[in-house]
């Protein structure tokens, strides 16, 4: 056992502060088990749209729907957003508030202009008609997405409290777990998003099947 | 007992803080190069331009339809998975941890459920019945 | 403790009993699935046989080997075991342990996988009859396609003939399941399934569904009636002559909530048979046509 | 007014025995509302239960409604039964027997089984492993208290609005609208979600626990059995609710918001909630089964006084019991003729799960084998499990193989199957479980000779119930039918099984019965040992104090606490008075169940599309975030004084 004191009191000291403090190391693996419990209810969500493409119900199709503009405004948008939030958490282990703080809200107004993106882009949809009423398809594919939307605007909402810790707490061993944990999520989401524009959008403009 | 703990360094000053299993112990030490900060965030702005790179081959691809359809639709599916580890191994540092890096199995243990879950469904709900 | 003993007997035994008595009742003819009279019903129940057979072999040593550890090594002076309390490792046994039950499960899965994919082809060397069948709420619609005629709550096939039942739903899910002749399929939605069953003998086998349907779901039962060839092309004359027809109307009064005798029609309008979507193909024809 | 008051009692709730247990409810409520008052408990109730974040209260909370969901399930089953017991039979309207078999389905595995072992993992687990808590303390009160919102919402249902009656797997489309317009489904929907979240939150719980917070020394291979099922059944909820969770809320979305995921027409593809109904569904099966073989795997070495037989091939047959149940949820439908690849592979991955399980059935007789074999009732619900569950295994492996599942699909065979495996596996688990750790819990022992009179009544009656139904299915019977004709043959064995099922509810009363005498006369358990056992939560006193450990263990052996015992430690193992430091714990905190409150009315709101109620209640979930972003003062550290004058008064301190 002694052995292992050894061990540990070196680099503990070189240690991020969320992972310096035990306790705060514990909650950021708890984190990682909640991503992948998202990740298999995003799984879900995919799989139903996978099963449920064609039936279009006399309904719409994608590609009476989909358009690159918006798609690659909101690609853009949230692969910067998943940079900022990056340099971020760099500013964070740098002992840097202002460089955090400002890295954080940019990625909130990045993540802010996704949301409004894609509700624009809902909202032209359903002018079309294509409301989710219509057709298994549509269900489907606004379930899919909006619920990706959600968490986003969910996102939003949490990293705005974490502003508002950062500036009154300053980095701390739990204001950084919390920066790191909502930063694994933001990260997260653009993951999901990479499949989205993948399988839904860029694999049903193809008008191919899927295998 | 007192020898099986060790001094807290002021970072929580919780009892618990100071109890570590052996594992831990050496995974941490091994695992410290990780945490590395540098001068300038090289990794972020790498993963950066990674990603655009990827997401832009496969609009391009897309959009000029060059390839045949199953081809195309695999070529997608591969770069969405690339990018997904670029996201993972660059923005979500997925190797730090103290003590083993147990996302990693969690996380392995995930992906093959989810893989289960779209692939199953799509196979199950093709319907291939052989009465004919 | 000798006297506790004596009171697990009840319990060891109540339960054989019920199965003895109940296995020897089950020569009558209320075990319809021990009844089996088509060659579908015959594959499954032999399957049946075979894996009771094997799952014994693995039940039956255990029990006794339970038995006996708890009169061994019962916590008694007189118990007749030795004592061994570090005893917790045995290479021998726990190679044993994998590898016998995988041998017993590789004798099931070898025949399951077979079966699973014979039953899944119709015989080649006969014609099957066609038989669309829609469940309804709570009723069983039956539609010959190639006589053209319609049944509601029972149907007519020949005996020795293989019958292809394609399942749909215009209501909630049931399954149809004709227990003698074989075992059951789904009914859903837009979706269509296949299913083939054979009489090897003329009889009145009773029909039902498996899932249930909603409130009058003990109400989905019909009557399959197995008649000679000549007696069935009689009575599908019998019907194109005499029933009604079935109207648009009808079929809609048909599929609202209720309950409903057998009845016939000699005709029924074209596309009630709802087709799916997914270009599903059914015995080598083109894929149905929308309705 | 009138027309919310019909909304509120529509006509399936006014029937004589609802409007009975109606003011039953309300008559018990007022007399507890008294009690409480009189005996000026209030304070008492908040501070030390509702606002707790122990995990050992926690845990006792969830056995207490386990209990009480228990008695309910149970008298569903009864009433289910006594209208089978004859042919054509009428003893209860036809739309009542659809609710009861619905809510028995519902009850037994979302509100019974796995609150009762929530209760066991709570109680044991933190113990175990040498941890002051669980990773989440706060968490843990949230799982719980969303767990309580559901159980509450669901089972107003029979009196407020009407209960579900589509069975517990609730296929479509027999739960839209178009076939299914009560509020019935929607109470299902919800209250499922609400207490899936919780549950959800508990399975990352266990696993962060066990992961991270073994006590120094404890490896992997050196964890009680008991950890290894809670870890993996922690990983098992983690990826099996989310499925849960997209079925239910799609239908809710076809139902409330009018989208076409399931709906007849529309494109609707009911078949897509059967796959993600049963991708939850089958692991959940192991998630009630898997505890309960680790409960029997402590049992089992503590009354045979033998270490467990096997420990590397038991926790490689949990492990992959936990992935092969991943990969055979077709199993469940293949009479959807989903094709002969996909249902030969899924059969066969079926069957090879009998392999690890008869390892461990296996295992288990072989750590007899050689042992000194006390007959406690722990022991004695262990030992009914064996012959039970090998017979249920084994039918298991017959309705695997697929053409017979063409033939037994949803027949009473498939009945007697489940319940074999649930009853005799989950219930006889959480009970032997129970009467194990109750000690630990309470301070006090459950009357040996009582438990037994329980056990006995209640294993004959569980055989007596369960076997002629297999018989039944034999005959042709299916599962959810109101009534059957007379000539089918099916009365005698009903009968029968009636009579079973009715013997068990004796089995239980008796049962309740040892629970209430022992609260009064049971026997003190002043030694924290009364078992003479293995690990290290019998190395503490009966009931452990708030902080567990005052200092944690290291831990050098499996089975910790035998090998003090053996090698003579355990009498020197006294807290050395240095080496209590100043201990950190968890605050109590009213946040969450505030938040079950809050999802109640989210809930209850849904439930009637009464939107102003769901904007309220939805309003107080944002609340307790918020609070909970901000609130850094969580935790509160107790004077190492306090711990050694508590240790002191337990006779475990050594200056």
């Amino acid at each position: 056992m002694s052995q292992a004191v050894r061990h540990l009191e070196l680099p503990e000291q070189q240690l991020p502060l969320e992972f310096a403090d035990y306790h705060e190391s514990i909650k950021v693996t708890g984190f990682w088990i909640f991503l992948t419990t998202d990740l298999v209810l995003f799984a879900c969500l995919f799989a139903t749209f996978a099963v449920m493409r064609y039936d279009f119900a006399n309904g719409p199709t994608p590609i009476h729907l989909f358009h690159m503009g918006p798609l690659i405004l909101e690609t853009a948008l949230l692969l910067t957003s998943s940079f900022t939030c990056s340099l971020a958490i760099y500013q964070s282990r740098a002992q840097n508030k202002t460089g955090v703080l400002s890295w954080l809200i940019l990625t909130i107004l990045l993540g802010i202009g996704f949301v409004g993106t894609e509700v624009h882009e809902f909202i032209s949809y359903v002018g079309l008609g294509a409301t989710w009423h219509k057709s298994g398809f549509l269900s489907a594919f606004f379930t899919l997405v909006g619920t990706h939307g959600s968490h986003v605007t969910f996102g939003i909402f949490w990293a705005l409290t974490l502003v508002v810790q950062l500036v009154k707490r300053g980095i701390t061993p739990r204001t950084s777990r919390k920066l790191y944990t909502f930063a694994l999520y933001w990260h997260f989401l653009d993951i999901v998003w990479v499949f989205i524009f993948s399988f839904v959008y860029l694999v049903s403009m193809t008008g191919g099947k899927m295998a | 007992m007192a020898d099986r703990l060790y001094p807290s360094h002021g970072t929580g000053a919780m009892n618990q803080v100071e109890l570590v299993e052996n594992e831990d112990s050496i995974e941490i030490s091994s695992l410290a190069p990780h945490f590395a900060v540098h001068k300038f965030p090289w990794r972020q702005v790498f993963g950066y331009v990674a990603s655009l790179v990827l997401t832009a081959m496969a609009f391009i691809l897309v959009i000029n339809h060059v390839l045949p359809v199953s081809a195309l639709v695999s070529v997608v599916i591969a770069l969405a998975v690339l990018q997904a580890a670029v996201q993972l191994g660059v923005f979500m540092h997925l190797r730090e941890s103290r003590g083993m890096a147990w996302q990693i199995l969690v996380l392995g243990l995930g992906g093959f459920i989810a893989l289960c879950v779209v692939a199953g469904s799509i196979w199950i709900m093709m319907f291939k019945s052989g009465v004919a | 403790m000798p006297k506790r003993q004596s009171t697990r007997w009840p319990y060891r035994w109540i339960p054989l009993a019920v199965i003895v008595s109940s296995l020897l009742s089950g020569c009558g003819q209320h075990y319809t699935i021990l009844h089996p009279a088509g060659p579908v019903g015959q594959t499954e129940l032999n399957l049946l046989v075979l894996a009771s057979i094997a799952m014994a072999i693995v039940i039956i040593p255990v029990w006794i080997l339970l038995a006996v550890v708890l009169v061994r090594f019962r916590d008694n002076p007189r118990h007749k075991g030795t004592y061994i309390p570090k005893w917790q490792r045995s290479k021998f046994f726990e190679v044993m342990l994998f590898v016998v039950p995988l041998i017993i499960v590789a004798v099931i899965a070898v025949p399951t996988v077979q079966k699973t994919y014979a039953l899944d082809t119709l015989p080649r060397q006969k014609d099957p009859l066609i038989i669309h069948v829609t469940s309804l709420d709570w009723k069983w619609m039956f539609q010959y396609p190639v006589q053209h005629i319609a049944t509601v709550n029972y149907i007519k096939i020949p005996a020795g003939v293989p019958v292809l039942f394609k399942l749909t739903a215009d209501s909630p899910m049931n399954t149809f399941w004709v227990p003698q002749l074989g075992g059951m399929e789904y009914t859903m939605p837009g979706e269509v399934l296949p299913l083939w069953l054979e009489a090897n003998k003329p009889g009145v086998y009773m029909g039902r569904s498996g899932q249930f349907s909603g409130r009058g779901f003990v109400h989905m039962v019909f009557k399959v009636d197995a008649v000679p060839r000549t007696a069935f092309n009689q009575w599908v004359h019998q019907v194109k002559t005499t029933a009604p027809s079935m109207s648009v109307a009808k079929y809609h009064a048909l599929a609202h909530f209720g309950y409903a005798g057998a009845e016939s029609f000699s005709s029924y309008p074209a596309g009630t048979f709802p087709t799916t979507s997914h270009g599903f193909t059914l015995t080598g024809s083109s894929p149905m046509v929308m309705p | 007014m009138s027309q919310i008051l019909a909304r509120l009692f529509p006509p399936q709730t006014r029937r004589p025995d609802e409007v009975v247990i109606e003011i039953g409810i309300v008559l018990s409520m007022l007399f507890l509302v008294y009690m409480l008052t009189r005996l000026k408990k209030w304070g008492w109730l908040w501070r030390e239960w509702l606002t707790s974040v122990d995990h050992k209260k926690i845990g006792i909370m969830y056995l207490v409604s386990a209990l009480l969901m228990l008695f309910r399930g149970g008298v569903d089953a009864l009433m289910i039964r006594s209208q089978l017991a004859l042919p054509n039979n009428h003893l209860l309207p036809v739309g009542q027997y659809d609710e009861l078999f619905t809510t028995h389905g519902t009850i037994m595995i979302f509100f019974m089984a796995m609150p009762f072992l929530f209760a066991l993992f709570n109680v044991a687990i933190p113990l175990m492993i040498g941890a002051r808590d669980v990773a989440f303390p706060r968490l843990n009160a949230i799982s719980f208290w969303l767990f309580a919102a559901g159980a509450i919402l669901f089972n107003i249902s029979f009196v407020v609005g009407g209960s579900p009656n589509a069975g517990w797997t609730a296929y479509p489309p027999l739960t839209e609208l178009r076939f299914n317009p009560g509020v019935g489904e929607n109470y299902y929907l919800v209250s499922l979600l609400i207490a899936g979240i919780g549950t959800t939150i508990t399975g990352i719980n266990f696993m962060t626990t066990i992961l991270r917070m073994r006590a120094p020394g404890m490896t992997l291979m050196r964890m009680p059995m008991f950890v290894w099922t809670v870890l993996v059944t922690g990983a098992l909820i983690v990826f099996a609710f989310p499925p849960l969770t997209i079925a239910l809320l799609l239908t809710l979305l076809d139902r409330l918001f009018g989208s076409s995921f399931f709906t007849l027409g529309h494109g609707g593809m009911p078949m897509q909630f059967v796959n993600l109904f049963w991708l939850f569904g089958h692991p959940e099966v192991y998630i009630v089964v898997l505890p309960a073989f680790g409960i029997f795997s402590e049992v089992v070495p503590v009354f045979s006084d033998k270490k467990l037989f096997g420990y590397p091939a038991m926790v490689g047959s949990v492990l992959a019991i936990t992935l092969l149940s991943y990969v055979v949820w077709v199993h469940h439908f293949f009479t959807m003729g989903a094709g002969p690849s996909v249902n030969a592979f899924f059969g066969v991955s079926t069957m090879l799960i009998a392999i690890p399980t008869g390892v461990k059935i296996f295992n288990w007789v072989l750590t007899m084998w050689g042992g000194r074999i006390r007959f406690t009732v722990a022991m004695l619900w262990q030992l009914a499990f064996i012959p039970a569950f090998l017979v249920a295994g084994a039918t298991g492996v017959l309705l695997a193989t697929v053409p017979v599942d063409y033939q037994m699909h949803n027949s009473y065979f498939l009945i007697a199957h489940f319940h074999l495996a649930l009853i005799g596996g989950t219930v006889f688990g959480v009970l032997s479980g129970m009467y194990y750790w109750w000690p630990k819990m309470f301070g006090f022992m459950l009357n040996e000779r009582q438990g037994k009179w329980a056990f006995w009544i209640f294993v004959s009656g569980f055989f007596v119930t369960f076997v002629p139904q297999y018989m039944l299915g034999f005959e042709g019977m299916t599962r959810r039918m109101y009534t059957y004709p007379a000539g089918l043959g099916w009365g005698p064995l009903n009968m029968v099984s009636t009579i079973g099922a009715f013997v068990q509810g004796l089995g239980f009363l008796v049962l309740v019965y040892n629970v209430l005498w022992s609260m009064r006369y049971g026997e003190r358990d002043l030694t924290g040992d009364p078992w003479n056992g293995r690990t290290l939560e019998w190395s503490l006193p009966s009931p452990a104090p708030s902080y567990n450990f005052a200092v944690i263990p290291a831990v050098t052996h499996r089975d910790e606490w035998w090998e003090m015992k053996q090698s003579g430690k355990a009498r020197a193992y006294k807290v050395k008075s240095s080496a209590i430091r100043p201990i950190h714990m968890p605050k109590r905190s009213a946040m969450p169940f505030f938040l079950g409150v809050s999802f109640f009315v989210v809930g209850f709101g849904m439930v009637f599309s009464w939107w102003v109620i769901t904007i309220i209640g939805a309003l107080g979930v944002i609340a307790s975030l918020l609070f909970s972003a901000f609130d850094y003062n969580d935790s509160e550290e107790i004077d190492p004084e306090d711990v050694r004058r508590s240790e002191a008064s337990l006779g475990r301190l050594e200056i």
